[in-house]
């Protein structure tokens, strides 16, 4: 498993000297309303969670990093590479789960979307069909290819935006809030499913818990870097921080 | 999703549909012209017996396609007589029922996935014009996609009046229930870009 | 692009969707729909490209065999009814009214989307209607005229409910209307 | 603030001796796939939790006991009234906030939405102003009224929910999972929130640490009822269950 494999190499192609993350002055605004400031970081840690109170830029970060938007100002490299700018080696390199299942899920079943990213990323056929059999028999789903998503559970739902986005192989995976709705035996399913990828991982939380494991974390406050380290650094700065907001002034 | 396809395969099914639809053409270019009522006749019965070769399913579906339109014929027929050319009234009726027929014994058995990989092979010369073949083809899922959305997004939004009011929303819900389905729109575009999306230009690897 | 895709998608999903209010038929063969109603919403929201592409999408989800015209019609044979010059005309009719809705002096949301919306979605629309139904009943051009005479009432009021549409949307959130931005 | 000034009252009234919930071998199914079989239970407990795995109907009851909809059999009281039937009685006594504030919000502005539930309760325009005005000052949002909804993030669009639902003055408010995607603080001020309200509370949650200070618990399982008792028996038993299933096997 591994970029290796992928056939398409993308011309600015990932540096091996680079960090998995090197975002520099990035500042961005939607509709006009200036959303981060001035985030300077590099990382290169495999698994960085992403915290903050609602509405501190959290899953515009995640946007920027997967290359949905390109920065108003700044620059961002995810394993050296442009991913705004270079959409081939984004595709190849990073991966998103957004919130909520029912907005991401395109196709009617769930082989037609597995299949849809690895089409994308043009690998041949008997590949795709290989790879798609693959990935829900070794994540214990395989009986699921034909079945219509819309009869699915939610946590199955996620598993199938999770399977979806690890078919393409990408070598780090973005989670906003993927634990939010699910019941507790799922909840702890898809952690340990997390646990076992690879792959570089972000995660957005709100809850500490789930950070239990992680290597760095970045803490957003109103668009600004708050905090970047280790998560024995941040992670009780920002509880106490929490907690001391939330006392009844 | 739904289909006007019959689910059971039938003879009909493992002609393949290009033939099938070239016959169509060619027999509507040929009985445009006709007048004759006997041969259109023999041409309507004939069709109606390539229907009932599919079996009684196929006749209870194609009966329900044609039952409004027999309503207009009847209609249409006195209105010939009245103007006393019931001949010219027949033919019409008769050519009107043979295509619809025919055009409907088509669609019935060519499954819908043979449909679509027909849609991408007439799409095909195109992409030399720059038509996006693939983005036809994911349009065409993403519309199937929207229309059960639509329908639960809606009922979500009646839920939410109805828990608070105990008057009909009526149209004051249309521009909530628009507004929420641009969104939906846009996060799907998203999520359809984070995994590739449909390349603007024609891919070349 | 996507944007684009997902927004043409979801209107084509619109059509089918009043496909779903009851239709009424009537001598010509050709039902009053609230179909219409979708096609003029296409060019009003989406403006003239996108709102055309989107109506050409929902004909083809129709040709190839779905159920989706109202009453649960489909296939190859609505094209062979009396309603064939309306489904013509229906993409044409979603541009010309995006067109007007784009290129109209900026007056109130309202009236531009009215506007609109009788000239693409009734004259327009007409135009290719009315032939289509001479040439599939064998009529003369003023008598199909005349067939599709009950249709107006209803055209009226389906061009009211898009300009009505129309403002709420730009009312609640300007840049909801495509179209407008251009 | 309570019932007592309700001007209309229902034909078919609350009877004193009634408890606010009551469910005689209620069975319903959707889309003809049964969510509900059998469930019944009474309770005038002040403090309700649901709990159970995904799909098990918690939210499905919640619609039940609102009365969106009508159980295809058994019977369902809230404070004596059958809800389904006798909607007026429903305004005035339940309420409910759906797990999304995007699907419950209709209106475009905080005012607006505010106000649409109290002008369904007929009251008079002076008396609507001056609840909107109190109710938003109460809970620290005065200069809202104006705000258009989509401006807002999501912790506050939760608080208008709330507070629209509230400014009806209901004796029971039903809540999906209200603290879903909150952070800390808000989260915990959303919970101060509701400990402070007078009113009988009905929390559906994945999360057992919400039930704090409740009274009682229902756990539902694949649509049955699989206990119904005080807290301190049936949240033990549960999340035991749930960790039980958690563990890999
Ligand atoms: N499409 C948009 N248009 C305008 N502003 C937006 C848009 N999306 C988000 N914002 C604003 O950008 C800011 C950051 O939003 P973002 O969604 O990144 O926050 P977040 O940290 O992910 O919050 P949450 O924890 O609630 O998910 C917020 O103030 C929000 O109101
Ligand atoms: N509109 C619907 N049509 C058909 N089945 C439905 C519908 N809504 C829910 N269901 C089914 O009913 C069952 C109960 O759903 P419900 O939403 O009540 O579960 P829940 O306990 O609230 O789950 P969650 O914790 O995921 O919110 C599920 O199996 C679900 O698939
Ligand atoms: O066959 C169909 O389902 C519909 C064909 C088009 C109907 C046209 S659209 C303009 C006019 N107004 C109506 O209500 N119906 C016709
Ligand atoms: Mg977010
Ligand atoms: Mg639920």
């Amino acid at each position: 498993m591994g970029v290796q494999e992928a056939t398409i190499r993308s011309a600015e192609s990932s540096n091996a000297t680079e960090p998995a993350l090197r975002l520099t002055a990035v500042s961005h605004a939607r509709d006009s309303v200036g959303v981060l400031q001035d985030i300077g970081l590099s990382s290169d840690a495999r698994r960085i969670g992403v915290v903050g109170r609602n509405g501190s830029g959290k899953s515009s970060l995640a946007r920027l990093v997967v290359g949905l938007e390109r920065p108003d100002a700044g620059t961002i490299r995810v394993f050296g590479g442009d991913v705004a700018a270079d959409r081939a080696f984004a595709l190849q390199n990073v991966g998103m789960i957004f919130q909520n299942p029912d907005q991401q899920i395109i196709f009617p079943t769930v082989a037609e979307e597995i299949r849809f990213g690895m089409e994308n990323l043009g690998w041949d056929k008997p590949r795709i069909e290989r790879k798609t059999a693959d990935i829900l028999n070794e994540f214990g789903a395989g009986d699921w290819a034909a079945k219509p998503v819309y009869t699915l559970s939610h946590g199955q739902k996620h598993l199938v935006c999770l399977l979806s986005v690890l078919a393409m192989e990408p070598r780090l995976v973005v989670l906003d809030e993927p634990y939010v709705g699910l019941d507790i035996p799922t909840a702890s399913a898809m952690r340990r499913l997390l646990d076992r990828l690879s792959q570089h991982i972000m995660l957005i939380s709100h809850d500490p818990a789930d950070f239990d494991g992680f290597d760095e974390l970045i803490w957003l406050d109103e668009g600004m870097l708050k905090m970047h380290g280790r998560r024995e650094v941040v992670l009780p700065a920002f509880t106490e921080a929490m907690h001391r907001m939330a006392q009844p002034c | 999703m739904l289909s006007l396809a019959l689910p059971r395969v039938s003879w009909a099914h493992r002609v393949p549909a290009t033939a099938k639809l070239a016959g169509l053409l060619v027999l509507s270019l040929v009985l445009f012209p006709v007048k004759d009522p006997i041969i259109l006749g023999g041409a309507l019965a004939a069709v109606v017996m390539l229907t009932g070769s599919l079996g009684t399913s196929a006749m209870r579906q194609t009966m329900r396609f044609v039952v409004p339109l027999l309503f207009m014929v009847g209609l249409l027929l006195l209105f010939h007589i009245v103007f006393g050319q019931l001949r010219d009234g027949i033919a019409i009726v008769l050519r009107l029922l043979t295509m619809v027929l025919l055009a409907n014994f088509v669609t019935m058995t060519t499954a819908l996935s043979e449909m679509m990989a027909l849609v991408e092979k007439l799409f095909a010369p195109f992409a030399k014009i720059g038509v996006n073949v693939r983005a036809v083809s994911v349009a065409m899922g993403l519309a199937i996609r929207f229309t059960p959305v639509l329908l639960t997004k809606s009922g979500l939004l009646f839920d939410a009046w109805r828990a608070r009011s105990q008057k009909p929303a009526r149209w004051r819900l249309v521009v909530p229930i628009g507004l929420a389905a641009l969104d939906d729109a846009e996060q799907i575009s998203d999520a359809l870009r984070a995994r590739g999306g449909v390349p603007s230009t024609r891919r070349s690897g | 692009m996507e944007r684009n895709i997902a927004y043409v998608a979801l209107f084509a999903a619109l059509i089918v969707v009043l496909g779903l209010l009851p239709k009424f038929n009537l001598l010509s063969g050709v039902p009053i729909t609230a179909q219409s109603l979708g096609v003029m919403l296409c060019g009003v929201v989406l403006g003239a490209k996108r709102g055309a592409l989107a109506v050409l999408l929902f004909l083809l989800l129709v040709a190839i065999g779905l159920p989706f015209l109202a009453g649960g019609r489909g296939g190859i044979g609505v094209f062979a009814t009396p309603s064939v010059g309306f489904l013509i005309g229906w993409p044409v009719a979603a541009f010309v009214t995006g067109l007007i809705m784009q290129r109209s002096a900026p007056a109130s949301i309202l009236w531009r989307a009215l506007v609109a919306s009788v000239i693409g979605g009734i004259v327009v629309l007409y135009a290719f209607g009315i032939p289509g139904m001479a040439l599939m009943l064998e009529k003369d051009l003023i008598t199909a005229a005349g067939f599709a005479m009950p249709f107006v009432p209803g055209d009226i009021i389906k061009a009211v409910a898009a300009g009505a549409i129309a403002q709420g949307l730009y009312g609640m959130r300007p840049r909801a209307l495509i179209s407008v931005k251009g």
